[in-house]
């Protein structure tokens, strides 16, 4: 349910793996990559992660909304590698009893990621390339 | 001396041309002064240094965390997730 | 975009309809027809809507969203005749350039919807059946 | 007399055995009123009256206002959409 993936990714896929006949709501977010940056055109992207303690902090953040809300299913995913535009980069599902929880806990869920989570991207322009630090997303 | 393990990370990475080295360090030797040394052979990475978070063994660390032999010392520079 | 149905719905497939290369989140919502309700086991439910407002009612809740976010994407489906438990009964996806954005406006819609939306729900049980009226959900 | 159509959903529709009702009223007539007539014949229905909104021609409506010949008037219990 916490994974770090060379592989293309989709929040519907995490949505299958979170519904319950206990549910009543399912919010899912997908970071999308996008075609310009700061007026800039992007060509593509590339993220890298450290990938055991990434999957040990998602999980971890997964542990917290448990902790939080009446949520016991939750599931993260963020790919790696080359993305093109419009291809997905994280993907994150959460079902709950109640819509509110549902929104809350997957909004905290992207918030802590974007913070704690060690997954680092590159933009890559027809003129150059950085990797890109902490923002506000 | 003793061993740990480093592990390099975008900017860090492509600057020191390997995402891990093994290295020899003295006994009670600080994630920080790892760094230090890093950037000592790697001038390059004297701007990043700052905004630099460090783990040991996958979990987070202070600059002052010492060190033990065989751990893994990871630095990251600030992330951008998703 | 904003449409009632008879056939199966998903967010999954709405994620699709507003995903663009501009967008960098994408949100979706689905409400998920519950096993329980209030203690007692739910067998299945029917859903029943005033197709031609509530239609119009979905889609001004989009107007609503573009004229208060900076967003052109949205899309809501909401599902009418019997569901099973586990079943979508209305899904949204909301496409934004920022994560913010698309989580206000998808909660937006949603409560909207529960709010002004002509579709009315009997749950049926073992041992009878009731139309469910306004509730927090 | 003017003609109006009746929409009917949920308990409505069940009490009354119809979806869709073709009425006669005055000229003049208001959404409640109709409702009124509507819960005459049908007394179950009372009950539900205070918490039902009107729609004209799909757009929502006071229980005061006027219909004019050939409009739609929907009764509305309340939502519960998703």
């Amino acid at each position: 349910m916490f994974e770090i993936t060379d592989k293309p990714i989709a929040a519907a896929d995490l949505e299958d793996l979170v519904i319950t006949n206990a549910d009543g709501a399912v919010v899912t977010f997908a970071g999308v990559v996008r075609g310009h940056s700061k007026g800039k055109k992007v060509l593509y992207l590339e993220y890298e992660a450290y990938k055991e303690m990434a999957e040990k902090k998602m999980a971890e953040i997964g542990e917290e909304i448990k902790a939080r809300w009446p949520i016991d299913r939750i599931a993260i995913r963020h790919r790696v590698g080359y993305l093109e535009i419009g291809e997905t980069a994280v993907a994150i599902a959460v079902s709950a009893p109640h819509r509110q929880e549902a929104f809350e806990a997957c909004q905290y869920a992207i918030d802590r990621l974007k913070r704690f989570v060690p997954v680092w991207k590159k933009e890559v322009w027809e003129d150059g390339e950085v990797w890109v630090g902490r923002e506000g997303g | 001396m003793m061993k740990v393990k480093l592990k390099l990370f975008a900017t860090y990475r492509e600057k020191v041309g390997q995402s891990e080295l093994e290295l020899s360090v003295p006994e009670g030797s600080t994630a920080g002064g790892v760094l230090a040394r890093l950037v000592a052979d790697y001038p390059a990475l004297a701007g990043l240094a700052g905004a630099t978070m460090f783990a040991v063994d996958q979990e987070f660390a202070a600059a002052d965390a010492v060190l033990y032999d065989g751990q893994e010392l990871a630095l990251l520079p600030p992330v951008s997730g998703g």
